[in-house]
């Protein structure tokens, strides 16, 4: 394992993406640790009775000279929806770096990342860091309708976007997998990632391993600690339960046992 | 400078925080944050004689001031324990004790005889109180008699200093006590969690896998210092107290009521650091209570 | 328009919320603030025979989640309230339930004889399950025999239904739930309060004038609803269920495990309207989940 | 008993008066109910995961035209802390109002108001309520130094105002009951009112005991409820243990057992 860290952030920015996406900037005092694409950050709710725990997020862009970190925070439940309140100019303790992250892609992979709901941070972050030129990555982001797809637009000269909307408002109409690019050109890809929903990930995994491809997804257990020492977040694999938090959250769709 | 070392018979601690076992891991995933070394003692994840998976998932469910789990002992089995684990941690400059698990008698004392040989553990701790397993565990603890049984025939085989921890779904956790003291135990550890359980409404079933689970955290802290107290006055040996420890004031709170160490659970997963930032409120509170010694606090509750 | 009744043995509630005893006086106080007659019922002040002052000052003491009280059941005695209370109530369009407490066995029947009479008393709540008295209270509660005991003469002299009310400070709740149906309870209600302890590190002394005092509010909520639902799968009689229930969310978890209605304690000392919000609340929910009446959800929990 | 409510009151003032004391005010949208100097309110402390329980504050001011409240907060602990933390626009409840209030003095009383610590609010709203000439009306007001008090100059038109200090940094050095007004010229009042810590309030009932006066103090027991259903705050009196929420705060010496 790594050097982990427990510290005070300071919230430099907190702005409302759609009705229930929030990007929230934290920025340390110190120098940043290297952080990779999955990745995540383990976070203190403050100021809500009913939090006991803290609540992990995926890390979605980092600035190393800035010293900041961003976090994509969707309002799922109360933990979440009291962090999205937190005031610019206020602190949040994290624990991190959590977790392994993405394999990273070869220079002349051809990936195909997959993403809904609040997975879309690390496989933005990913697209960002592949290292790869944009023709070489094709994202798909679901969601159910256009007003809760975020705005990507930073993101166009990494990728190609391509969108999926329930109702048909924005890209494709249907789920991700329902996408032309995921119907039809599936193989042309060498490396698949995928963040969402169970159901999402294992619609994808389920091609992905008929296609015989390279498929890694990340999960999203509930956590309690977060570093390996409660064994709550366990996912079964072939290795027997693995610690979602220490061993993923990005796992090869191989070696769990969907 | 105050003195915080400790004894739990014959064995001196350097102060009297540990961190619990199951919540530690097996003591290397603190090292990604510290050097362990400045703990009294860490109590390693429960072991059992044989590989297991423990329970399924969701083994987890956030509760007020609290936490349920149903974990289940997951671990990989003592002899992958002290041929893979054992080895890389041996070398921890704090005392290691081991947290031995059975659902018979035999796998009790089987595993204590292969745990007793090693050199760098400094006590067994028997856990007669686990209450996410189907066989064993918390049924020992819930009985004088099967209490009893299980410390005498672990007492045999036991060279190492025997802390028993007691589980505190019992009516009267004082006759469990003096049962395993009369056995030979030479310290109990008290509480393990209390059974419990979460329920999703919308979807009208258990947030755990296994229904119940044990319940930890602050939420407990009254129960289990009342606990504690009452065991207190009622045996001769040591008494390490935990249950909802969060901060060196509910530490200090224990040790009043009469234990002479502490346990910090449920408490790491919020913050691994908060059982070095006891340590450290202890001796501040020493100093300001202008007393020399940690020792001076055990028991000292005024009635 | 769902149907929210619910039935403990004949007696019909109009909605399966009621107040639990001590949490709301004599009911006069919470009508300062609404209309009692919503309430599906309220528990009356624990009662004895003759007056009693309760414990020393303080009582009282905030915990994570939580609170211990130590108030020792402070009553002016059945007689006072026959003569003095009763008449200014007696009126409210609501259950009222009389809780009945003894020293001895004796007591609890002589009381009971008493209350037995009034007619505005819809049914009698035995409390063997206070922590705060010195004799009688608890003790009857954490024995089989003992509670079966003084259900069985009580019972002889209540014509009404008589609910017992169950201490969750024991190994087995269960036996004690069928101990008391044996004996002819109509119902049992859960949990009375855990017993617990406070201390002020700084003064090193209790924070109650009784050293350990009971605990109650949201931190207990998942150990009480492990013994509704453990007791709901043990007897036939209905289960009142209570234990840190603030929400309607809170309540309908309880029906889930088992209990036909249930009892909002502490909630009430922080905002004495929750127990109405849990009414409508639950109405809500049953419109949400399409179904028409409460009853429908007791014990419905998808294991 | 009379009509008690729940409500949320929207906080329009926060202003820390010295290192300790805060004065806030609250608004309601409604028409609030009479309210006597001596009656208290019981706050709910939001956004503390620490605190369960409401805390109970006297009534320092209130503006029946503004619908505002005014509490005069100390830091004593955790909860007080978290309140003097809240801020103008954001929401406080409370329930109110709370207890009985003092005996209204008679047009033609002399009386003694005798405050230290946070005792001071209700005594400063009986002075300001009280209907006599501010002739008739003394106030003694006690703290460790001159930073401790807190600027009474809104209050010199109804009472003629005294301090001491245990420094002697402002008015007379020592405790209120070592006050020359309160040695000297105790028996000149007919009516003495007290409210501050338990030693204080105390040593003055002792006097006005012995010098047969009307004394009046206002008790700060813990509470739980403070509207009379749980029985935590008794205090013994002659009539027995008796509620301080409902039967007090404020009693006449006379019937303690102090
Ligand atoms: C490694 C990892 C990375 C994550 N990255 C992100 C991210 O970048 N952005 C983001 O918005 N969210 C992310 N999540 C999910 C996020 O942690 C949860 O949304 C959050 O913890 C919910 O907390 P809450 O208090 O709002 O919900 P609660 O009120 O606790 O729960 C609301 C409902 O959601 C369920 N729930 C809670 N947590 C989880 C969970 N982790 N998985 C599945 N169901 C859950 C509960 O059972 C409940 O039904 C990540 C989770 C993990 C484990
Ligand atoms: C009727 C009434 C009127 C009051 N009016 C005012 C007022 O106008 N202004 C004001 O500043 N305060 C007033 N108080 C006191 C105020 O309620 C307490 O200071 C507050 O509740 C403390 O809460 P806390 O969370 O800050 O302290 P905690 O963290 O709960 O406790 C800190 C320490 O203070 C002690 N403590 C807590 N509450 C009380 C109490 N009520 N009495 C004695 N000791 C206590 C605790 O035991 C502990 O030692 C009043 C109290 C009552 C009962
Ligand atoms: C996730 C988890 C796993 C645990 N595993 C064990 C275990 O293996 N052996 C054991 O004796 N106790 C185990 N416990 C109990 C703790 O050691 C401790 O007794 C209990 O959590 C109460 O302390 P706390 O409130 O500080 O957490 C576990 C507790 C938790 C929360
Ligand atoms: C201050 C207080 C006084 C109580 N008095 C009684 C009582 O007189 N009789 C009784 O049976 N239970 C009494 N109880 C227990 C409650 O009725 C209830 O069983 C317990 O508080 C758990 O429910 P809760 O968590 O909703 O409060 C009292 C509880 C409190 C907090
Ligand atoms: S969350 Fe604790 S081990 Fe993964
Ligand atoms: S605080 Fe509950 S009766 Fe006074």
């Amino acid at each position: 394992m790594g050097k982990k860290f427990v510290e005070n952030f300071q919230v430099v920015q907190n702005t409302p993406l759609n009705s229930t996406n929030f990007l929230i900037k934290i920025q340390s005092e110190k120098k940043l640790p290297e952080m990779l694409p999955g990745q995540f950050v383990n976070v203190e709710v403050k100021n809500s009775s009913e939090i006991f725990l803290r609540r992990p997020f995926s890390i979605f862009e980092v600035d190393y000279s800035e010293n900041t970190i961003s976090l994509l925070v969707k309002i799922l439940g109360r933990g979440s929806k009291s962090l999205t309140e937190v005031e610019v100019g206020t602190s949040v303790n994290i624990v991190y770096p959590l977790g392994k992250g993405f394999t990273k892609p070869e220079i002349d992979d051809k990936i195909l990342l997959i993403g809904g709901g609040s997975g879309v941070a690390p496989l933005l972050f990913l697209a960002k860091e592949s290292g790869l030129t944009a023709d070489n990555v094709d994202v798909i982001l679901g969601a159910k309708t256009s007003n809760d797809h975020i705005n990507v637009n930073n993101y166009v000269s990494f990728a190609n976007m391509h969108f999926t909307t329930e109702d048909g408002s924005l890209g494709e109409k249907g789920f991700v997998t329902q996408h032309s690019l995921f119907k039809n050109k599936l193989k042309s890809y060498n490396k698949i990632y995928a963040c969402g929903p169970d159901g999402m990930m294992k619609a994808v995994a389920k091609e992905a391993k008929a296609a015989k491809l390279f498929c890694e997804v990340s999960l999203e257990n509930l956590m309690a600690c977060g570093f390996g020492v409660c064994l709550c977040c366990i996912e079964p694999t072939s290795k027997g339960n693995l610690c979602v938090c220490t061993e993923g959250p990005v796992f090869n769709i191989n070696d769990l046992k969907w | 400078m105050v003195d915080l070392r400790v004894k739990i018979g014959d064995l001196e601690f350097k102060n009297p925080v540990m961190t619990a076992s199951g919540t530690s891991g097996f003591a290397e995933e603190l090292t990604d944050f510290y050097d362990v070394s400045k703990l009294g003692g860490i109590l390693l994840k429960g072991t059992t004689l044989k590989n297991r998976d423990g329970n399924a998932y969701p083994r987890m469910a956030e509760t007020a001031s609290g936490m349920l789990n149903a974990v289940g002992l997951q671990n990989k089995g003592v002899d992958y324990f002290i041929k893979n684990i054992y080895p890389r941690i041996e070398n921890y400059e704090t005392h290691l004790i081991a947290n031995v698990n059975g659902s018979t008698v035999e796998e009790y004392i089987e595993l204590t005889e292969k745990i007793d040989v090693l050199k760098k553990i400094a006590a067994v701790e028997l856990n007669i109180s686990c209450p996410n397993v189907k066989e064993g565990g918390m049924a020992f603890g819930i009985s004088c008699p099967s209490a009893a049984a299980v410390t005498r025939e672990v007492r045999k085989v036991c060279t190492k200093p025997l802390i028993v921890k007691l589980s505190p779904n019992v009516t009267d956790v004082t006759e469990i006590a003096k049962a395993v003291e009369a056995q030979g135990a030479d310290s109990v550890s008290l509480v393990n969690t209390f059974l419990g359980m979460a329920i999703d409404a919308e979807k009208r079933k258990p947030l755990l896998s296994t229904i119940t689970g044990g319940l930890s955290g602050p939420a407990i802290k009254p129960i289990a210092l009342r606990m504690v107290w009452q065991v207190y006055n009622a045996v001769k040996i040591p008494v390490i107290g935990m249950g909802g420890i969060m901060n060196a004031t509910d530490a200090i709170e224990f040790m009043l009521a009469g234990a002479s160490a502490v346990q910090v659970g449920t408490a790491i997963f919020k913050d691994p650091f908060i059982p070095l930032n006891i340590i450290d409120g202890i001796e501040a509170y020493l100093n300001r209570h202008k007393l020399n010694s940690v020792s001076e606090i055990i028991g000292a509750l005024v009635i």
